[in-house]
């Protein structure tokens, strides 16, 4: 934000504020109680998750907890990212275009330089996601991240995108997540049910497509708007001159 | 006695729920605001963490599974509604110029 | 047998299906529409005479339909559902061929007689109701059936006595319901038919019971215009001339009378009313509002207002014929219900043609009528004849039998208050018809129409004044016949009291 | 034992797995997003329908996705309550859906700035057809994390079509929607947070069997219902609604007050299951306290505003109330607050949906929906205004509908309790209901003439859907026993 103007004004210094904190301190106050409080039995799902862990086909722990025993959730979460972008999209075009200086050189050549390096350690944290910290989420925001960098220098290489694989990419996640979940059910098992050696490779399928439209996602929500709401009903997508907004 | 690092991060986690939300409620700009709610949830996610890893040294990993949930939700979420302040500021801020400009017609 | 059971809803439907037919018309399609009214009208006579011969030989009729357990619409059949469905019946023939004419060449008529249809089939939705709970359901339905035909003219005036229209009748539809649903939860659904559910109840919530009824009977007494809740009639007359007599004589005003004589004595039964002394306060309550309308009534000078204040205060009569709580008292009042309704629409009819004719809506601009519209008079005479109660008419029957009653009773002193209503009844209706037939005319009449062949306006108007005005004289003449009213009503008291 | 489970119960996912599937496929058929919309949501409906058969003839049921069994997996829960809700979901959508097509037909047609409507039309499909898979996977979830994700599809969905319209004052709502929105969420996601640190759960049933007041349930109890009430703009939390749900296009108007609000409210009937048997009679008078502030003084701002929109939603606000005021008669008489409640909700939607329905219709028509110029619509919209007429007789609780049968068992059930403050709330909140719609209804069935615009622009599948709603809310006061039984089967 650019501009100063704040849309509200400060009120009057008074009762109110310390009414707040003192609402606030009894909040925390509340909420420590609760956290501190000696807690019987549970011992939460850890061991669950190790005794299915042969038969989810991974050995990452959280990854067989997101792409296997609750890959709903992650299916959900996939249709909340692809949500996101349409709501983007659908917002009325945003008229403030302000006139994007050129990257400059040193942005230029640092984003020739990185975007391949982030594209290699997306790759490497989607396969250590495997067996230990990392996974597909992980390598998605790396590769959202270079995107991201894309945009901002305003790469030819976007440009170059065809118009609908934008869209493509997009819905790529969910319709994956949702045709590997149906393709179980084809084979006679439950709705995501992947079970042993399929497991393993199904759940390697899932997480590089999750990935690619992970990082797709966050680079369109950073774009804040639809690529052609730029230039109503014109024929080519360039989203090269949508960054800066989300800053 | 030391102090266990699991409390440490729990009781941080819910301060920084509380302060967002203190943020939330008496910020006026609307950048702060959509920054307080971030805090708010960057406090539940810690406080999620330390949940998994409170129980005898056995790391529960269905926590992180959950703030790893959370947190694609709260980016798509800040997405929007950063998306739809930029439009609210770009209205509010055409109404200022209109205001201003028929004021100083009027001068 | 499947077809009594039938019949009922066939009752129903032979108004709601014109009426929902009419609704779709277009407003050209007049000829269609009067077809249909007049075919609804028929068809619903003819049934409700199979019925009524059918209830004479003792079959028995009755619907019900579940709408949750332990609460079921009851449509049935008895004594006193088949008087009123009858009378209903009737006066809508009459109704409708009037406001067919009355209307012609009117915007709105697809819409006038849509609703005017549904207001009929919730009228007699309430006459057949089985239990209080189908009771409630048409009540409240006429509330909304009937608001659009108040408001039909759309003037602002209008409009404001549909805003009090409904502010009363929602009101007191609210209050029913409670009532309603606090005496379902004290005793479980009411039955009409199973009289005295409630007297065991009398000794353990004797003060729940009179709150009950203090609601149920405010609930009912809105519609029926008792003394402090009437506000709405008076207003409501800026409706067309068949609405009003709609009103006063069949619907809403008579469904609440309805009302008053299911909540004594089939909810509570006359016993358990009066163990608890509620007859009591219903009676000053009627008297009160006889002499209070009778009053109000004398002092219109707008004809129609006249005769609302006139519905103020003869409809009381069955609220107080009720209350006295003898059988020879109630008898009257039940068969008021009857003869004000057949008085009552006569004079709406009347009031009706000397507006639309002439553009007379004021009783001082009346003078010499009778020599403009003489069969309009005639009937208007014969009518007023019967409010004040003169014999042979029909009104002098019901006050007979009220005053017998409250002999019988030893309360002596509403003798004393039917002869007032009734000098007072003279009072507003003489000097009508003194001006009327005896009185020159003031010049030239407002907006005279001019005749149409040789009556004095479309046989339409003319027709159903004259033939509720015979009808007026008859049941008052062969009042000891088998076919009358009273005949009728003395049928259910029988069935009941065992007179 | 798997297998079989298998063949009775999949039928579940559907209703889930159908609209989110539509949802992509619309936004991908952009030359078609119309067809491709109305394709998706008329399967849903049969999909939600079909499970609605199978629950009547064979019981509930539940499914583990991915077959993996609670609390380790996720499982969908077909329950009474939860198939009546996705029911109840696809009547009222699949007639929002007709009601869509043809508005955004007529707005199309009527043309205007440029390509601005067939842009919303574009989006407004895929939005609307997520939110609505979102609401049925929060119906059928038995995960309490599930849940929080789902009402968060819900929500952003829903902010998307607030923020649909395009004009400011819709996205100042959809502002202060988000915002509060979030709050909710985040409250919810930390209330879910304690109930795992406790019962080291996440499937509601477990957590629900072994619940025992201890500081950080009721602090989880605090926060979910906290972060629920949000959600459903229960009072004070209804900042946020009026100006949302009144300032967004007509069909997404009748989507957020008739379907969304009840998410967060059904979830905070299911928590709340768990949690009355302990918590003592004071929480729950004070639930229903708010719940009564919530009708009386919705209802009071409803008559008092002078666009008929705003008025919709400001009855909005007041209902809420209702699904509320039930909970200290929950506790008695086999479920039948419970019963009471759902038939309310159920009632409430289909009216509701229709009376925006009808009143976007009016706004359309007339091009304003100021209450007191709108005299003599009816000659233009009669089928319109018909329907606005008899969804506000459910809303009041008159017969012959299905809110008058809710009406009775509330007030049944709060006289058979002797709570005669409830009552006395019911009854005060029913006249003002009855004074502010018959206000707007006087208006808009005015025999008046006006000169308004002459030509109808409002589409036939627009005026009948509107109606169709409006006759469901009027079948549901015959039909009662149908659902009601319903309610009784266990997941």
């Amino acid at each position: 934000m650019t501009g100063n103007e704040s849309t509200g004004h400060r009120r009057g210094m008074g009762l109110v504020p310390l009414f707040n904190l003192v609402m606030l301190v009894a909040l925390f106050a509340a909420l420590a109680w609760g956290y501190l409080a000696p807690v019987s039995g549970s011992s939460g799902l850890a061991h669950r998750v190790d005794a299915a862990l042969v038969e989810s086909g991974v050995e990452s722990r959280v990854t067989a907890v997101l792409l296997n025993y609750r890959a709903y959730d992650t299916l959900l979460e996939c249709f909340v990212l692809f949500l996101g972008v349409v709501a983007v999209w659908s917002l009325r075009p945003f008229r403030y275009d302000r006139h994007d200086p050129s990257p400059g050189l040193i942005l230029s050549s640092l984003v020739r330089l990185l975007v391949p390096l982030m594209v290699l350690v997306g790759g490497y944290l989607l396969w250590a996601g495997s067996n230990q910290a990392g996974g597909a989420f992980q390598a998605g925001a790396i590769l959202g991240g270079a995107g991201v960098l894309l945009l901002l220098t305003s790469s030819p290489l976007l440009s170059a995108l065809p118009r609908g694989l934008l869209s493509c990419g997009i819905c790529l996640g969910p319709v994956f997540f949702l045709m590997m979940g149906l393709a179980a059910m084809v084979l006679g098992r439950d709705f995501m049910e992947y079970r042993g050696e399929a497991a393993a490779l199904a759940i390697v399928a899932l997480e590089v497509v999750t990935a690619l439209s992970i990082g797709l996602c966050l680079a369109a929500l950073f774009g804040g708007r639809r690529p052609e709401a730029g230039q109503e009903g014109a024929g080519k997508a360039v989203p090269s001159q949508d960054g800066g907004e989300g800053r | 006695m030391s102090v266990p690092p699991a409390l440490v991060y729990g009781l941080t986690g819910l301060f920084l729920f509380v302060a967002g939300l203190a943020g939330l409620i008496s910020c006026a700009q609307l950048l702060r605001k959509i920054l307080a709610a971030n805090i708010m949830a960057s406090g539940v996610f810690l406080f999620l963490v330390t949940i998994g890893h409170g129980r005898g040294g056995v790391i529960d990993p269905v926590p992180h599974a959950m703030v790893l949930t959370g947190i694609v939700v709260s980016v798509s979420s800040t997405a929007v509604v950063l998306a739809l302040a930029c439009r609210v500021q770009e209205t509010a801020n055409i109404h200022d110029l209109l205001k201003r400009r028929a004021g100083g017609d009027r001068e | 047998m499947i077809w009594q059971n039938w019949l009922l809803v066939m009752i129903l439907l032979s108004s709601l299906v014109p009426g929902l037919i009419i609704f779709s018309l277009a407003e050209s399609r007049h000829g269609l529409r009067t077809t249909l009214n007049l075919f609804g009208a028929i068809t619903k006579m003819v049934l409700v005479m199979i019925m009524i011969v059918g209830i004479h030989q003792g079959k028995s009729f009755a619907v019900h339909l579940v709408l949750l357990p332990g609460l079921e619409l009851v449509l049935r059949a008895d004594l006193l559902s088949a008087l009123f469905v009858a009378l209903s019946s009737i006066l809508w023939l009459f109704t409708t061929i009037y406001a067919i004419a009355y209307l012609e060449d009117s915007p709105n008529r697809s819409h006038f007689f849509g609703y005017f249809s549904l207001c009929v089939t919730v009228t007699i939705g309430i006459a057949l109701a089985g239990n209080l709970l189908t009771f409630l359901f048409f009540f409240e339905m006429l509330t909304l059936s009937t608001y659009p035909l108040v408001v039909h003219r759309g003037t602002t005036e209008a409009l404001a006595a549909g805003r009090v229209y409904l502010i009363y009748t929602l009101a007191g539809g609210f209050c029913l319901f409670l009532g309603v649903v606090w005496l379902h939860v004290l005793v479980g659904p009411v039955d009409f038919s199973r009289e005295g559910v409630l007297s065991p109840l009398v000794e353990s919530h004797g003060q729940t019971l009179r709150i009950i009824f203090f609601l149920l009977i405010a609930g009912v007494g809105v519609k029926a215009a008792l003394f402090p809740l009437h506000g709405w009639l008076p207003r409501a007359m800026v409706a067309p001339a068949p609405v009003s007599a709609l009103l006063h004589a069949v619907a809403v005003v008579k469904a609440g009378a309805f009302g008053i004589i299911r909540v004594v004595l089939d909810v509570y039964g006359l016993q358990t009313a009066k163990g608890l002394g509620l007859l009591m306060p219903l009676m000053l309550l009627a008297s009160v509002t006889i002499v209070y309308g009778a009053i109000y009534a004398l002092k219109q000078d707008n004809l129609k207002h006249r005769l609302a204040f006139s519905t103020v205060s003869q409809v009381s009569y069955i609220a107080l014929g009720i209350s006295i709580g003898h059988p020879l008292a109630i008898m009257g009042g039940m068969a008021h219900l009857v003869h004000q309704g057949l008085m009552k629409i006569t004079l709406f009819f009347c009031a009706g043609n000397i507006a639309e004719i002439l553009g007379v809506h004021h009783i001082s601009r009346m003078n010499g009528v009778g020599r403009r519209l003489p069969l309009t008079m005639a009937a208007f005479t014969l009518a007023a004849m019967g409010m004040i109660g003169l014999p042979p008419m029909a009104g002098f029957v019901s006050k007979w039998y009220l005053g017998l009653g409250a002999i019988a009773q030893g309360q002596g002193w509403l003798i004393g208050v039917l002869v007032l209503s009734s000098l007072l009844n003279a009072a507003y209706f003489l000097p009508i018809l003194y001006g009327a037939w005896f009185k020159e005319p003031e010049g030239e009449w407002p907006a005279d129409s001019g005749t149409v062949g040789p009556v004095e306006s479309h046989w339409m108007l003319i027709v159903p004044p004259v033939v509720t005005a015979l009808i007026v004289l008859l049941v008052g003449l062969l009042a000891n016949s088998g076919l009358s009213p009273l005949a009728w009503v003395r049928l259910i008291i029988n069935a009941r009291y065992g007179l | 034992m798997m297998g079989l489970q298998l063949q009775s119960d999949c039928w579940l996912i559907w209703p889930v797995i159908l609209p989110l599937s539509a949802a992509l496929v619309a936004f991908l058929a952009k030359g078609q997003p119309r067809l491709s919309g109305l394709t998706g949501a008329l399967l849903t409906a049969l999909a939600s329908g079909t499970l609605f058969l199978k629950v009547v003839n064979h019981g509930g049921g539940s499914y583990d996705l991915g077959g993996w069994q609670p609390p380790l997996g996720i499982s969908l829960r077909g329950d009474g309550p939860a198939v009546l809700m996705v029911l109840m979901t696809a009547v009222t959508g699949l007639a929002i859906s007709v009601y869509a097509g043809g508005y955004f037909q007529s707005r199309i047609a009527m043309g205007g700035k440029g390509r601005r409507h067939i842009v919303q039309e574009r989006f407004f499909w895929p939005l609307w057809l997520l939110l609505w898979g979102a609401l049925n996977g929060l119906f059928l979830s038995a995960d309490i994390f599930n849940m929080y994700v789902t009402l968060e599809l819900v929500a952003l969905s829903s902010v998307g079509l607030t923020a649909l319209s395009g004009k400011p004052a819709s996205q100042v709502a959809a502002m202060r929607y988000l915002l509060a929105s979030l709050l909710g969420s985040l409250s919810f996601l930390l209330g879910v947070a304690f109930l795992y640190k406790t019962h080291g759960s996440l499937d509601l049933a477990t957590i629900q069997a072994a619940l025992a007041l201890s500081p950080p349930v009721a602090l989880a109890m605090a926060l979910i219902s906290v972060g629920l009430m949000l959600k459903c703009a229960l009072f004070p939390f209804h900042f946020w609604l009026a100006p949302a749900h009144a300032n967004a296009l007509a069909p997404v108007s009748a989507i957020l007050s008739g379907l969304v609000i009840k998410g967060g409210w059904y979830l905070f009937f299911r928590f709340w299951q768990g949690f009355l048997p302990l918590v003592g009679d004071g929480v729950v008078v004070v639930l229903a306290g708010l719940g009564g502030a919530a009708i009386i003084w919705g209802a009071f701002q409803a008559f008092c505003q002078q666009r008929l929109k705003m008025l919709v939603a400001y009855s909005t606000v007041a209902q809420i109330g209702y699904l509320f005021i039930i909970f200290p008669l929950l506790a008695i008489g086999a479920g039948q607050g419970a019963a009471a409640v759902f038939y309310f909700a159920i009632s409430h939607s289909c009216a509701k949906a229709a009376l925006f329905l009808a009143a976007g219709s009016i706004f359309l028509q007339m091009g304003h929906d100021r209450i007191n110029n709108l005299d003599g619509v009816r000659q233009i919209l009669p089928i319109t205004t018909f329907a606005f007429a008899l969804a506000g007789l459910s809303l009041m609780g008159l017969p012959p509908t299905g809110g008058f049968i809710a009406k009775y068992m509330y007030l049944s059930l709060a006289v058979s309790q002797d709570s005669w403050w409830l009552v006395l709330v019911m009854v005060v909140g029913s006249c003002l209901t009855a004074i502010y719609i018959c206000r707007a209804v006087s208006h808009v069935l005015s025999p008046r003439m006006v000169a308004g615009r002459s030509q109808v622009v409002v589409g036939a599948s627009m005026e009948w859907s509107a109606l169709a709603l409006a006759l469901v809310a009027i079948l549901l006061g015959f039909i009662a026993p149908l659902p009601l039984g319903l309610f009784e089967v266990v997941g």
